[in-house]
């Protein structure tokens, strides 16, 4: 049986390349230079990112093109989540720059291989946003978590690092499983792992019948729960808070974005552009799940003194708001709405998550720790860290004009849209909850008298970082715009096809 | 040029946040360079623009992107060059230029130096976005920023109480005002459906007549905070407390002429509605008399020249008031010029006097502070409206405008203004410079400024003498050719000024400034004149001058005491009572399913894993059940 | 049951795939956890070359090349954490990780 | 029945009680091999499914590779905690148990009342023998179609490795000492008799002038208990007054 050999388009793998490139840099540095130049890496890291930013730039990604025997798909969602991954990674870079040399962690933290395995994790992701095959969105997803949870257990000489790197891989591997069980059942009720071919064949199985045959059931379902472990949607999210707090703080600012990006590029990829046809079976699970998890995250994060815990609640808390957008799906139309406002929402998240997780860090690096106590008086210690923080605050809660308002508002339109005004007012009813413990935290920056040991030092590249995602919240709501245009573009070529 | 307008804002902002991120820690004190390579950058592409606008006769714009495109309601960022536009660009960032080079030798030292050359930058792109803006949501948000900086740069030494003081009042003040135009805003947006300037006066005619009073008034309520109109003043002199830069930029060159700017390009909602118009008038001719009364009687020099702006500020507004719009753009343009240069010469006392503001403690500075003192006379000459200098010609002009326009004596008003303008200037004049040395010559030794701060006095000096000609002759020089496109068409009436009127009201302004030079001459340096035996002979008079009519008195009696009143009865008994009673509550509620629901996590991963099984298990079963076709 | 279907193979490798759940359940040694995750991605890589037996394809196959692969990456980072946690709490008793909860 | 089925019974259920023995062995060495049973009849069973490579990827990798990598870590780790830990946990088993059957009903419901859709692929037996047999036939697969996913493979094995060294790389001290000068200090002071009483020993001190330190230097006394002596030196540090 002959096979085709297509010359593929290297040209579409720019940033991807880009970044593997600026992985062997990183890694060839570890072994030229002596240790007490490795600071230097952390540039090349950066430049490595915002070239691989700006290479996106060469790429036509109009003609939505798709090449290596289309396992790889160049259209503007590929476009959207390179771009949340690449801002995403070079503010975790910059937050990391302060804390992984030297540090306050107990154990030393190799800077090159820190900065190999984050990178190798944004590659992975980036994969995923671009994956054109099951087999694709596998690997993607698998290069991503092995890279997170080395790093989680990176300060290994503290045993809850260990133990939060434990529990997220045990229970990452057991959710993997189940998600290539889904593959396998998706493979063998459509004879295809390629999305595009999977789509195509439900069609005609689907349209017309009261029910779904049960192996397609089994096959959606597996991969909705494999994939809800990733994005952490209740009941799989159970290991997010643990994680989130073992993990060193600028891990944890990071895979509360970029791994989480993983996950939902996969629910986009799978659910929207396989699994399309079967939306009606899906839809209802999706809201279903937002709710349960936006109101679990929100409840919960009430309760928490341990602000890198409460982060972690919170963002199963966003977890659930993301999802509304996809439960507002209407199927691949200019119309729809539900996509665009969830890569929006991806994107503001980025910046005000990773920021307040930068802020942690930043008293972190001060000596200080983590949890609610360590805040207060923030405001006359240092007034920039306190507003930076209470920016970042008040967005995650949704107060306009900051980003997060845009977000949300965003996904309650699309909501709105489609009649799903109980999920919409769920959203509303869990910003206000969310105040709680939001306005807790600038609360007890403000009002309370500071309290431990403060010790001056200087981190330019955090600061910088901080005042970035502190800027991009303030700016980002300005711009939405634009942006919006951008998430929007992908199911509008659809509409046009 | 169209493409490269952009530019014009964007190179103070870049400046702005790169000093903001690196200035603590890399650049400190040599943080001024990219702030006045910012500003310059956007002052050549300024020229460079406005040259267009003006051999084309065109409005050039550049559309950026759209901002929020919910549906029906899309707000389009888009900047706009038309005339008016290019006057105030011009007039914004050369000014700007001049008080960042200034700055350069002003705040040297100073620990905030990064600070300041941030906040600068920033000030001039939002006031370049202000002037840019093609609708009214845009104007109001940069209307606000600009509002934001100057609240910023007030209290730039917010160390000393007085400053933190006056930011706040600024800020308080401004915020009456702004509320007000934020409701104009949306009046407009609800009767109209649109903000974009062309739209909005396209179809402002065919509202009824109550509407547009209500919005031209609403508007004009930002304009009275912003310019410091009648009874919203009180905030410009506190604003004194602020880097003298400062005072010279914002508060008399560029910032308070937003609201002048405002009325100026919403004058065909102006025009529709002539008891606003006259609304206008009588604030803006009660602000330049009273202003200039409590003028006479300040004693601080930088308070002098806040309330001689005040006053300036007045002018300006009667004229739009009366119609003669390219008149009031004219006169906030040389204004700019003498205004900023009285400011910054006042500064250069200042600094040379090491901090001492109070003119009863100076004198007979002539000797040592030359060239502050020349160009300090040909600013305060080009105030008091002395011939051929530039506030001559404006000044002269704005009260021809008040005359023609049907308002006498709105236009009598203003003469006698001009009269006490005269005044209080050539006082201050007198009182520094001449006249026996005051101060403790064993402590205080005056000296010239360097030459980084004298530069900028030279040429604003110039600007001062020379400005005056772009009017000249009156009603047909060169600035009303260009203006005019601006303003005409949606049935603009146009006041033919005979060669009489202009000569008549020409001699008596000269005669009036000359009358209080000579009055100033005779009281402040040959003493023919008594001053303290008039005040005493004034009395009740001289002390409500003195006392600045007693607004802050009684907005403290009738405002801020009350409202404090109110506030703290507020907070005892809603707020801890019934409010934080209803919270607590919900919040008590709250909390109890939270400490109940953490306990789920019991941190065993057994039992994470027993959660996704279950959870899959309960999915897919409930899926086979409903939605398969397994039991069909 | 005469002649060998596609049952045969999804049937083994549900049976192996839920023996494999049970032991994550059940257990309390981490290695044996992680052994029983492993035995889980074998039973799905029965299913996936029962199902490319079936239709003819080769797509199974390589799929379940790529899921050996995966695990035998999988594998050097999770052995590398439990090496490191034992390291430190001198246990492989996963009820005695419980530092981070509620 | 075929014999093709018998075979496949046989197999299958080695498979299934290697696997059940897995769960249910006390100690884990009986587990991993319970697991290399499995295993190998998992492979002899993709040799009936005509999947003869992934047959010896199964045993090279799988039973070659991982177990003997597990077996590694079952030695390398304490081995006083090798055996199970008995008791608790009954509520935990009993749901397990049900959820595990319920699934399977789940599974099974969707395995009996399961429709082949669509066509049969392009590589029937003869196809598939046309070429060479299943390796040439996989190859050709792979590496026309499946390019990217290899490449993909190849980063991803290179995350795990440095994953791997992050973690498992022994503990180095943070503060490396570069030793200028040595000199010996009695150990006259017996280290137990202390401790008994709880009392930390007292590290014993250089006498004045015994060593020259300049700026920024520091004196680490590495010493050895005077009585027994251990197998891991009792680091210590003194600051210079």
């Amino acid at each position: 049986m002959p096979v085709e050999l297509v010359r593929p388009e290297w040209g579409l793998i720019v940033p991807e390349l880009i970044l593997l490139g600026t992985i062997a840099l990183v890694l060839a540095g570890d072994l030229a230079l002596p240790r007490r130049q490795h600071g230097v890496l952390t540039w090349v890291a950066l430049a490595g990112l915002a070239l691989s930013l700006l290479s996106n730039l060469t790429i036509d990604w109009a003609a939505g093109r798709s090449t290596f025997n289309g396992m790889f798909q160049a259209d503007y969602f590929s476009l959207f989540i390179n771009l949340v991954v690449g801002v995403a990674g070079i503010l975790s870079v910059m937050i990391a720059s302060a804390y992984v040399p030297g540090g306050d962690e107990p154990g030393d933290m190799p800077l090159p291989e820190y900065l190999a395995l984050l990178l190798l994790s944004i590659l992975g992701t980036m994969l995923v946003g671009a994956a054109g095959d099951l087999l694709m969105i596998f690997l993607g997803i698998e290069m991503g978590s092995i890279a997170v949870y080395a790093l989680t257990g990176f300060a290994r000489r503290r045993v809850t690092a260990l133990e939060g790197a434990l529990k997220y891989f045990l229970l990452g591997a057991f959710a993997t499983a189940i998600l290539i069980y889904g593959m396998a059942w998706t493979y063998g009720a459509t004879g295809t792992t390629a999305l595009a071919d999977i789509a195509v064949r439900l069609r005609p199985v689907v349209t017309g019948s009261g029910g779904v045959e049960p192996s397609l059931l089994l096959a959606l379902l597996l991969l909705a729960v494999g994939l809800g472990f990733k994005i952490a949607a209740v009941p799989f999210h159970m290991w997010t808070p643990d994680a989130y707090q073992g993990a060193p703080t600028p891990v944890s600012a990071y895979m509360s974005v970029v791994p989480k990006v993983a996950g939902f590029a996969a629910m986009a990829r799978v659910l929207v552009e396989a699994l399309g046809p079967l939306s009606d079976s899906w839809l209802t699970l999706i809201a279903v799940l937002a709710l349960v998890t936006m109101v679990y995250g929100n409840v919960v994060a009430i309760a928490q003194r341990d602000v890198k815990r409460m982060l972690g609640y919170s963002s199963i808390g966003h977890t659930g708001y993301i999802l509304v957008g996809l439960a507002a799906f209407s199927g691949l139309s200019p119309d729809d709405r539900s996509v665009g406002s969830m890569l929006f929402y991806l994107l503001s998240y980025a910046f005000m998550n990773i920021g307040a997780f930068g802020v942690v860090t930043w008293l972190q690096t001060r000596g200080l720790g983590v949890t609610l106590d360590d805040f207060r008086g923030l405001a006359t210690r240092s007034p920039l860290a306190a507003i930076a923080m209470t920016i970042f605050m008040l967005s995650l809660m949704g107060m306009p004009p900051l980003v997060g308002f845009y977000a949300k508002y965003y996904v309650i339109l699309a909501a709105v849209q489609a009649d799903l005004i109980w999920l919409a007012v769920a959203v509303v009813l869990m910003s206000a909850v969310s105040a709680f413990f939001y306005l807790r935290v600038v609360a007890v920056m403000y009002f309370n008298e500071p309290s431990g040991e403060w010790k001056v030092q200087p981190t330019p590249l955090l600061g910088t970082g901080l005042a970035l995602m502190a800027l991009g919240t303030l700016m980002l709501g300005l711009l939405s715009g634009p942006v919006l245009d951008l998430a929007q573009k992908w199911v509008q070529a659809f509409g046009v096809a | 040029m169209a493409n490269w307008i952009f530019l014009i804002p964007l190179a103070p902002l870049i400046a702005a946040v790169v000093n903001f991120i690196f200035g603590r820690w890399y650049l400190r004190d040599r943080a001024h360079w990219l702030a006045i390579l910012g500003v310059a950058i956007s002052f050549g592409v300024s020229v460079a623009v406005v040259a267009q606008v003006a051999r084309d006769e065109v409005a050039l714009s550049q559309h950026l992107y759209t901002w929020i495109p919910a549906g029906d309601f899309q707000v389009p960022v888009t900047l706009t060059v038309d005339q008016l536009t290019a006057v105030m660009l011009l007039v914004v960032t050369g000014v700007s230029l001049l008080v960042h080079i200034y700055s350069v030798g002003y705040m040297h030292g100073d620990p905030g130096f990064y600070r300041f050359f941030a906040y600068l930058p920033l000030f001039v792109f939002s006031m370049l976005m202000l002037v840019l803006a093609n609708n009214y949501l845009l104007l109001f948000v940069f209307w606000e920023a600009v509002g934001l900086c100057s609240y910023l740069l007030i209290g730039f030494w917010y160390r000393r109480r007085s400053a933190a003081q006056a930011a706040k009042k600024a800020f308080v003040v401004n915020r009456v005002g702004d509320f007000g135009f934020g409701l104009g805003v949306m009046l407009i947006f609800v009767h109209l459906g649109t903000l974009e300037y062309t739209g909005v006066f396209a179809q402002v005619g065919a509202l009824p007549q109550g509407t547009i009073t209500a919005i031209a008034l609403l508007l004009f309520t930002g304009a009275i905070g912003k310019s410091a109109q009648i009874p919203l003043f009180v905030w410009l002199p506190d604003a004194m407390e602020g880097p003298t830069p400062v005072s010279a930029l914002i508060h008399a060159a560029t910032m308070v002429t937003a609201g002048i700017f405002m009325v100026a390009r919403s004058w065909p909602i102006f025009a529709a509605s002539p008891d606003a118009m006259l609304v206008v008038a009588i604030i803006g001719a009660a602000t330049a008399f009273v202003a200039a009364t409590i003028g006479l009687t300040q004693y601080d020099i930088k308070k002098v020249v806040a309330y001689s702006t005040v006053s300036q500020l007045g002018y300006m507004a009667f004229a739009l008031g009366s119609g003669a719009w390219v008149a009031a753009i004219f006169h906030l343009t040389t204004h700019a010029f003498f205004k900023a240069l009285l400011f910054l010469g006042a500064g250069s006392v200042i600094h040379a006097m090491h901090d001492e503001q109070d003119m009863r403690r100076m004198g007979g500075l002539k000797r040592h502070l030359p060239l502050t003192y020349w160009t300090f006379l040909i600013g305060s000459a080009a105030n008091a409206g002395i011939f051929p200098l530039a506030g001559f010609w404006s000044k002269d002009e704005v009260i021809v405008g008040a005359w023609v326009g049907g308002r006498p004596i709105v236009a009598i008003v203003g003469l006698v203004a001009a009269l006490f303008t005269s005044l209080y200037m050539f006082r201050v004049v007198f009182l520094t410079f001449h006249g026996p040395e005051r101060f403790d010559a064993h402590t205080v030794h005056p000296h010239e400024s360097p030459p980084v701060m004298a530069v900028p006095l030279l040429i604003l000096s110039v600007g001062a003498v020379f400005a005056g000609f772009l009017g000249v002759p009156p009603e047909r020089g060169v600035f009303h050719r260009f203006l005019e496109p601006v303003f005409s068409g949606h049935g603009a009436e146009v006041h033919h000024v005979s060669t009489a009127t202009t000569l008549t009201f020409g001699l008596i302004s000269t005669a009036v400034a000359l009358a209080g030079l000579g009055l100033a001459y005779a009281a402040y340096v040959r003493g023919a004149i008594k001053p303290a035996v008039v005040a005493a002979r004034l009395g009740p008079l001289y002390q409500l001058a003195y006392r600045r009519w007693y607004f802050d008195e009684i907005y403290e009696a009738l405002i801020v005491h009350p409202l404090y009143r109110l506030s703290v009865w507020l907070w005892r008994v809603v707020d801890i009572g019934i409010i934080d009673g209803a919270v607590n509550g919900v919040a008590g509620l709250v909390n109890f399913t939270a400490q109940r629901w953490r306990r789920v996590q019991t941190g065993l991963v057994a039992n994470y894993a027993l959660a996704i099984a279950l959870g899959t298990v309960i999915i897919v079963g409930v899926y086979l059940i409903v939605g398969s076709t397994l039991f069909q | 049951m005469s002649e060998l279907t596609a049952t045969h193979f999804l049937t083994l490798s549900a049976a192996l795939f839920i023996i494999g759940m049970l032991g994550v359940l059940i257990r309390r040694n981490v290695l044996v956890i992680f052994m029983c995750i492993e035995l889980m991605f074998n039973a799905v890589n029965v299913s996936f070359i029962g199902f490319a037996w079936e239709q003819h394809s080769l797509v199974g196959q390589t799929f379940a090349l790529f899921i050996i692969a995966v695990a035998a990456a999988e594998a050097v980072v999770g052995l590398g954490i439990i090496m490191a946690l034992s390291r430190r709490l001198d246990t492989v008793d996963i009820d005695q990780v419980h530092e981070l909860r509620e | 029945m075929s014999a093709e089925v018998l075979v496949f019974d046989i197999l299958g259920a080695i498979a299934v009680l290697a696997a059940a023995g897995v769960v249910l062995a006390r100690n884990p060495v009986h587990s991993a091999l319970a697991l290399v049973v499995s295993f190998v009849n998992v492979a002899a069973i993709y040799v009936i499914l005509r999947a003869e490579f992934l047959a010896a990827a199964q045993i090279i990798v799988y039973t070659g590779a991982i177990l003997v990598l597990v077996l590694f870590v079952i030695m390398l780790v304490d081995p006083d905690n090798l055996p199970e830990f008995h008791g608790g946990r009954p509520v935990q088993r009993l749901l397990a148990l049900i959820l595990g059957l319920a699934l399977l009903g789940e599974v099974m419901a969707a395995i009996l009342t399961r429709t082949i859709v669509g066509q049969p692929g392009p590589w029937s037996p003869q196809a598939v023998a046309a070429v060479g047999g299943n390796t040439q036939a996989l190859g050709r697969v792979l590496y026309s179609g499946y390019v990217l996913p290899i490449q993909v493979t190849a980063v991803l094995l290179l995350a795990a490795t440095i994953g791997a060294l992050v973690l498992a790389r022994p503990d180095t001290p943070r503060v490396r000492a570069l030793v200028r000068d040595t000199a010996t200090i009695s150990l006259a002071h017996p280290r137990g008799s202390e401790m008994a009483n709880g009392v930390e020993p007292a590290l014993p001190a250089l006498a004045a002038g015994q060593l020259k330190l300049e700026a920024g230097e520091r004196t680490l006394v590495m010493a050895k208990s005077g009585d027994d002596f251990l197998d891991q030196p009792v680091w210590g540090e003194r600051h210079q007054s």
